[in-house]
């Protein structure tokens, strides 16, 4: 059962550079439950990809099984979506990007999808530096099968059944910057101002961009007890500073005086502007990256915002050399290597 | 006193088995012998028997020649060519009475072995290895070439084709021309010099036909390349590895952009078979045409997606070349254990489209139709090979491409018939009433034809519903579609004893059990039974198979594997009464043999004409 | 002018059908009235319709009422309680004509959803609770309430169970009990002073027999304690969760040591069905009684493992409670469709033991069954629940347990008895002739009994081999052992019409089509055709299974997937031919009813006996 | 086709505490490539299990599939021993080892078994902290199907078929460390001076104890070009210390007068005495050994030994409180709550 939006046109919507207006990258109507952390995510892909005045269709949006996973139907509705198998979006995503290198591909997961069932393929992606942005929408709990802590539930932490969790949580983000992920960041998906410019900055990468959001579940991880519910996030946040997206040519803003910046120029042109509010971060380099991680959550506080970046990096295509245009539009003249050359195949095979 | 039995001369008849030690380069010396064999025209059926390991242990090469183009391998070794003093025991019982036991005299044969049926001939090869080299990795390989030599003059091969293979194989290493060629004389002479040359059994020259000398999984790559794939998605698992590893061998010759030298595919080692299969899917999803291969446990691993491929009906293109049983169950022996497998992988209701090829030839056709399959059916479409037919050398007619064949997308809207389109695009929509719907790439069009893929929850303009009567409505279309799968997929072959009328005897066959399967009907023509033959190459069944088992009055079906796999999908599919379905089962591993489809077919027909006798005599009573 | 057909009065034959919204709290409102109606002795057979979603999404309960034991779903709504505007307009066509449709009617309704066959029957909810209650949750939690109020008076039932009902419910939390009956009176008395109560279908309360009211995975779950599990290693997914969730509940209560405090068992959250399916066989291997519970996509992925558990005998025990399709394919609804994928789970030749309870009484029974059969056999048993028999509550026999019933531990050797050996252990030797071998638990014994597990390449003393002979004869092993299961698993249950002689209709079933089977017997009866009935419990079939196929004319096999599978199954491993078996299926994801499986036999009859007469009239002509 | 080693008895073997000789710690003989650094790992285990006095039946060896998979085969025939599927070894382990507690649990895996298809089953055993001792046999390639890359192969490292691997090595040490695990160790299959105590420190462990032991493939990867040949890996390594495993009531030797030292005690009173080359590394710290081993990796270099380790770790049956005696001895009296209780159930479901 779906409801398709009431089709109302408003005359002054603002629009982008394309001439798009906010509706037309919106998707169908969310069926998760009301107040989700998820669907405040989905609203920043829809914000961030008209700020970026991206044509929808460009856009591929894949994911695996949840909650999270079905968002992609509630945003981007004329981009191309699939909803694949529990923990196995990485693997569906690289095939789909080496059939064409010139779409940007939106993979979005959960922690269950992703820290469970999913480590293996993600971390392999990670690993060949799949040019993707991956969303993981992090409630530390399985929502869909109602519940369950994921592995990214804290130890100690309350779901509303009432057992404390009794394993260490896997850190995602760590996971990333230790399999040499080439964007890494964190967010919260009460956070909009800071979530939309680190989706911008991901879809600019090339290479795998990753951020963990973390997303409570209202309905089964957003007690007290739980880590990952709205109060408990809200008061132990910490940001490694505001992050700006400036595409190429506009002009970078400043940063107020007591706060260091650190730009980073992307491989398109435009730029990552960071004003630090934590200065010991150097999101250039991996090891600082680490260091800031576990020094916050040595003191109990998640550190959020872009943590790493590398806009150097060689994507998978560029390590296996793969032609420029993309393979799928390759035309039989160029695969097929026809009748002679079969006929010499033959002769050495004689 | 010698117990060998009266020999008379015999040529073009042979089975000649090397027994040798893994990782000792065997391997080319052993190919030079059947290579050799096959430029004489004669008809060649090399089998590597190999355990799973990479070093030291035994290994097999088994070598049938004939020339009456017999190449089902044969029981009854005539010389066995031994250089595994590990195996010698067995081995030394595996040749037939009257035959040859060829071994290293460098140490005393152990008594115990001896044999009186047999001729044991021994060759000083460690011996004359230790005079003529010093290097120590030169004495390994120069003994086997040196017993390929002594062959050359005990079974009067023609050394000139020995030594024009060898110029060939060294083209560009000219040096190592001479010293092998040296090496196949050393052996060559001292067989001359120290044996009555030939022996009775024998090889000559025939005229060469039309045919190759390749391995199944080489084919199956070239398919690939000609079939238009553009992206390999897999992880190695014997014996299917080199599948993959031959198209890249043939990419990175064919598929280099000249003008950039970029390459023209993509070939992605997963993790797992898992992300193999969802990087095929994908990337078909995405318009290209991907495939993977695997082998049994790799089938298991992807049968999650491959159903969600049925469902979601995404092309993708799976070469499952078969083995035995799980990891650890004779991985380096073959089957046809996989039919039920893969013909409704995964869970709930699902079925999908299967082809076996019987050939190099018909792998190379088969991989590159499959593409076409894929795409036009929207569905996964199963290659099932084998590791007989994917690893050994397989005599085969040469590849072949028709210039005018253009690769069948399929039902793909582009942005122009997007554009033009008045009504609603229906993904799931059966237009043509054929069950087959119509697709479009992602980044076709800004507006139009955007979907969302996912398994049945959708109605058929792709969204979203739980309801029943659309999920049985789509079912039902799945239904259809395969139907017509039947008329797209490669027909039965069909032979017959008497052009004009059916046989009695009707026995079908598919993959490599096919050589085994001709030559019986061979054999039971010389015992006075006439049998008519089909060779399924596909499923969904074409109508043809089901008249050639109703227009038969025995009939049998030929498979490697114990549960009759085949039989079971004919009987379910077909609606056909399994007592019709003789099973004729071969699953030890090994390659199965006319002989054995014979006497299982015999046996069978005697027990039958045993009980109507029987009948008939009570009735008389 | 109304079209409302003439309405005669009806006792105890109903569907009540509860529309709501899911996450609102309606599934204790609506448990309560079908429970109420249990305890005043009718039968009930509540059905969840819920999307695969939390919150927010149209969901429905429907209940069935009767007191002649039925237990199946009866098609047509007797009475819509309508709770969602957004099913609203689907929920008006749903109704019978004659029946009533029960709303909120704070708002108007629309009127373009008008019947004039059907009685509209408005109740204020909304209006009520806002008047009674301040609290946002309670007025929306005691609406639910309200309406089951309401529906007492409207069909007359006893409302002293209610609030009994709403006592027990309560305990321990009693300041919630008069709020809660005063919920229902609220509703009780608003239908009595605005409406002619009661309507023309009402209930009366019968005797109340022994029966409980249970969800299967409770049961399951239940069973596994009972049945000795120290173990299960599971991932999540619907349907199947809660069996892992009932298993700890119990555990929980009945498991703790009391002297330590301690946990007697061990509960593992897999990352994965592989992981699950790993952690299953290597707890059984080592001597624990292990098991996981899944469904359709986990049993893709489990596959491979249980291959390996065939090849090397381990015990294992996996409860698939099936449901439809992909992950993206209705895996909120009901089916029997994992039947083959289950029998020939993981590549190659393998055959899987499977049970198929009917009952809560049956899922507790199997459950602690499949644990003896699993070391009996040494092999996977699997247990084919599904979502209906799963997740509903369904009506049942009670528990039982025999105080005198001990675990069948199987054939293992302890430390003793290895010690006591004087010839060599061989873990895969053939000692009894049943094709059951002997082993022995890690650590055993410091230096006999420990053996190498691996999956095919072994011979009997479990070394390893890949030797041609070695396999096929532990392949045929495996066989034997198979028809030695036979006569350990659950024997079929036979229903006959006539005790004396066989009906000419005999109708196969199992696991959840039972409800609906038998009870279309008596429908058909009611139509002048005998039917006997024969339902499967497990597999390998037992020979009465084919002995009940043999002795009757016109055979059905009764089932809830598109491809027959069952049937499939039947031919397959007892030679059938397939023309003899009918199919009956119905696979829209709702559980079947007694009418469709009574009109699919009688269409078929029909047909028959139809082609029969124009026969005997060709044959005049 | 298996050889039984020839069976001849030297009288005057040297035998432990238990009378056992080394032979009785012995499998089957090796079926590995002459060479093949693996068998030297099953060497080492042989000698650790022989010097701890260890009773063979007492420990159960399980591996996945893979050359190194293999080796169980090859120690310990007195064990019962598994050979399961590829990469599944970590869930087998945990099943056998919920079902008993009382054995030792000694896994076998390679880095294709472990760090490609077997991730995600790698990454849960160690958040579970799973009681066993993990051993990979990291030759950087797949030696069974013949020599392809492994995730763990360095990028730029070629193998014997001479192309440059093109993706970022998974350190699967440091992969351990990101996920908790509770013992990291490396070692060389070379030096089985440092990997004797490593795999008796380990054994000692309670939780999960990882060691990744480079052990080169002789057949596929010991080229000239491979950054896991015997050459390469000789000029590359360095230690953290010596280390020393002392079993409970034996005198600690002293370190060298240069050196500083530090001991952990185990729950079952041994100790680990390390001598520490590098004095930075505080072993009880990860973050300390994180960064030591960052620090090596980015000078070229590769650190072996003792990594880290945390004594007072729960494993996973102190997290789940299950019984001490192994639940696998429980008889039917304890399991089963008879025909009353059932009659109560029955009446609550009415
Ligand atoms: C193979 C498989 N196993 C299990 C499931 C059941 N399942 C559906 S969603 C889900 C977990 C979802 O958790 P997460 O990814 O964190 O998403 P959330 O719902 O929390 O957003 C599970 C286990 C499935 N669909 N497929
Ligand atoms: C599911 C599955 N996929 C693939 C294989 C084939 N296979 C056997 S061993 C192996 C890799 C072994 O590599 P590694 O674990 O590094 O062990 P090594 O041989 O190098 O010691 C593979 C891919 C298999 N047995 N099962
Ligand atoms: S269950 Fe949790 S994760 Fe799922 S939609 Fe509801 S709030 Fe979101
Ligand atoms: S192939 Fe490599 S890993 Fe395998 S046994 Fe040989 S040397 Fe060892
Ligand atoms: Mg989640
Ligand atoms: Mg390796």
């Amino acid at each position: 059962m779906t409801y398709l939006r009431p089709e109302f046109r408003h005359p002054q919507l603002p629009v982008n550079e394309l001439g798009y207006s906010r509706k037309d990258y919106e998707g169908a109507l969310s069926t998760l439950c009301a107040g989700c952390g998820h669907d405040s995510i989905s609203a920043a892909v829809v914000q961030s990809m008209f700020e970026m005045s991206i044509e929808p269709h460009r856009v591929a949006k894949l994911s695996g099984i949840g909650c999270s996973s079905k968002t992609p139907t509630y945003f981007l509705g004329k981009s191309h979506g699939f909803n694949s198998v529990h923990g196995r979006m990485p693997s569906v995503v690289t095939g789909a990007n080496m059939a064409n290198r010139d779409l940007i591909y939106l993979g979005v997961s959960g922690d269950g999808d992703t820290a469970s069932i999913g480590m293996g393929q993600f971390a392999h992606a990670v690993r060949r530096n799949l040019n993707m942005v991956y969303i993981v929408m992090n409630n530390g709990c399985y929502g869909l099968t109602k519940g369950q802590d994921s592995a990214t539930a804290d130890v100690g932490s309350c779901s509303k059944k009432g057992e404390p969790n009794k394993f260490e949580a896997i850190d995602l983000a760590g996971v990333a910057l230790e399999l040499g992920a080439t964007f890494v960041a964190r967010s919260f998906s009460g956070d909009k101002d800071q979530l939309v410019p680190l989706i911008k900055a991901a879809v600019s990468h090339r290479g795998f961009a990753f951020i963990d959001v973390i997303s409570p579940c209202v309905t089964f991880n957003n007690n007290p007890g739980s880590t990952k519910g709205y109060e408990f996030v809200r008061d132990h946040l910490e940001a490694t500073g505001t992050v700006d997206f400036v595409p190429m040519r506009e002009e970078i803003t400043a940063c107020y005086p007591n706060q260091t910046s650190e730009e980073v120029t992307l491989h398109d042109g435009s730029v990552v502007h960071l004003c630090k509010m934590d200065d010991k971060l150097n999101v250039r380099s991996r090891n600082s990256a680490v260091e800031r991680m576990k020094n916050y959550k040595d003191r109990g506080r998640i550190l959020t915002g872009l943590l790493y970046m590398d806009p150097d990096s060689q994507d998978l295509h560029d390590s296996i050399d793969s032609s420029k245009k993309p393979l799928r539009q390759l035309g039989e003249k160029e695969l097929c290597p026809g009748v002679a050359v079969l006929q010499n195949i033959n002769d050495s095979l004689r | 006193m010698s117990g060998i039995p009266a020999r008379t001369p015999v040529v073009n008849d042979l089975v000649v088995k090397f027994a040798n030690v893994n990782g000792t380069g065997s391997a080319s010396a052993n190919n030079l012998f059947a290579k050799a064999l096959f430029r004489m025209g004669l008809s060649v059926s090399p089998k590597n028997i190999f355990p799973s390991n990479i070093q030291g242990l035994p290994t097999w090469y088994e070598v049938r020649v004939n020339d009456k183009g017999y190449l089902a391998r044969r029981e009854g070794v005539d010389i066995m060519v031994s250089v595994n003093p590990q195996s010698m025991a067995k081995d030394v019982r595996e040749v037939k009475p009257g035959g040859y036991f060829i071994y290293d005299n460098s140490k005393p044969l152990d008594l115990r072995l001896m044999r009186d049926d047999i001729d044991f001939i021994g060759l000083p090869l460690t011996r004359i290895c230790l005079e003529e080299y010093k290097d120590a990795r030169q004495r390994q390989l120069f003994k086997n070439v040196i017993y390929v030599g002594a062959m050359a003059a005990l079974i009067n091969m023609d050394f000139s084709v020995l030594t024009d293979l060898i110029a060939d194989q060294f083209k560009g290493k000219e040096k190592l021309i001479a010293p092998n060629v040296h090496a196949l004389e050393l052996g060559f002479q001292y067989a001359k010099s120290n044996f009555t040359c030939p022996l009775h059994v024998t090889v000559e020259t025939r005229p060469m036909g039309d045919y190759i000398l390749v391995e199944g999984n080489d084919a199956c790559g070239l398919g690939a390349v000609y079939g238009g794939a553009t992206m390999a998605g897999w992880y190695p698992i014997t014996p299917s590895t080199s599948v993959v590893e031959a198209f890249e061998k043939y990419c990175k010759r064919m598929r280099i952009d000249p003008g950039t030298g970029k390459k023209n595919f993509a070939i992605v080692q997963a993790e797992d078979e898992l992300a193999a299969m969802g990087m095929v899917i994908g990337a078909n999803w995405n318009g290209a045409r991907a495939f993977t291969a695997t082998s049994g446990p790799g089938i298991s691993l992807m049968s999650e997606f491959l159903g969600l491929a049925y469902f979601a009906e995404i092309p993708a293109v799976l070469i499952d070349v078969q083995r035995a049983g799980p990891s650890t169950g004779m991985p380096t022996r073959t089957q046809q254990s996989d039919v039920l497998a893969c013909a409704y992988a995964s869970h709930g209701d699902t079925k999908h489209v299967l082809v076996f090829p019987s050939t190099p030839k018909e792998c190379f056709d088969m991989t590159a139709q499959s593409f076409d399959l894929a795409e036009q059916l929207q569905t996964p479409i199963i290659m099932l090979t084998d590791l007989d037919l994917g690893m050994n050398d397989n005599m085969s007619e040469p590849f072949e491409w028709d210039e005018n064949r253009s690769y069948k997308r399929g039902k793909v809207f582009n942005a122009e018939q997007l554009e033009n389109m008045s009504e609603r695009f229906g993904r799931y929509l059966d237009v043509d009433g054929d069950g087959i719907p119509y697709r479009t790439y992602p980044g076709t069009h800004p507006t139009k034809g955007a979907f969302f893929t996912r398994g049945t929850s959708r109605d058929e303009y792709a969204v979203y519903t739980e309801d029943g009567e659309e999920y049985v409505a789509n079912m039902e279309r799945l239904l259809k579609k395969f139907e017509t799968a039947k008329s797209y997929v490669p027909a039965p072959v069909i032979t017959k004893a008497n052009a004009k009328a059916n046989a009695s005897v009707g026995i079908l066959h598919f993959g490599t059990s096919m050589h085994a399967t001709l030559e019986a009907v061979d054999l039971l023509a010389g015992e006075g039974i006439a049998a008519d033959t089909c060779r399924i190459r596909a499923f969904p069944f074409a109508d043809e198979i089901v008249d050639f088992i109703n227009s038969h009055e025995q009939v049998f079906v030929v498979e490697q594997n114990r549960d009759a796999q085949m039989r079971t999908l004919l009987v379910n599919e077909c609606d056909l009464d399994p007592k019709r379905l003789n099973k004729v089962l071969n699953y030890n591993g090994m390659p199965i043999t006319a002989r054995f489809v014979a006497d299982a077919v015999s046996a069978v027909l005697n027990k039958s004409s045993g009980s109507q006798r029987k009948k008939a005599a009570a009735a008389k009573a």
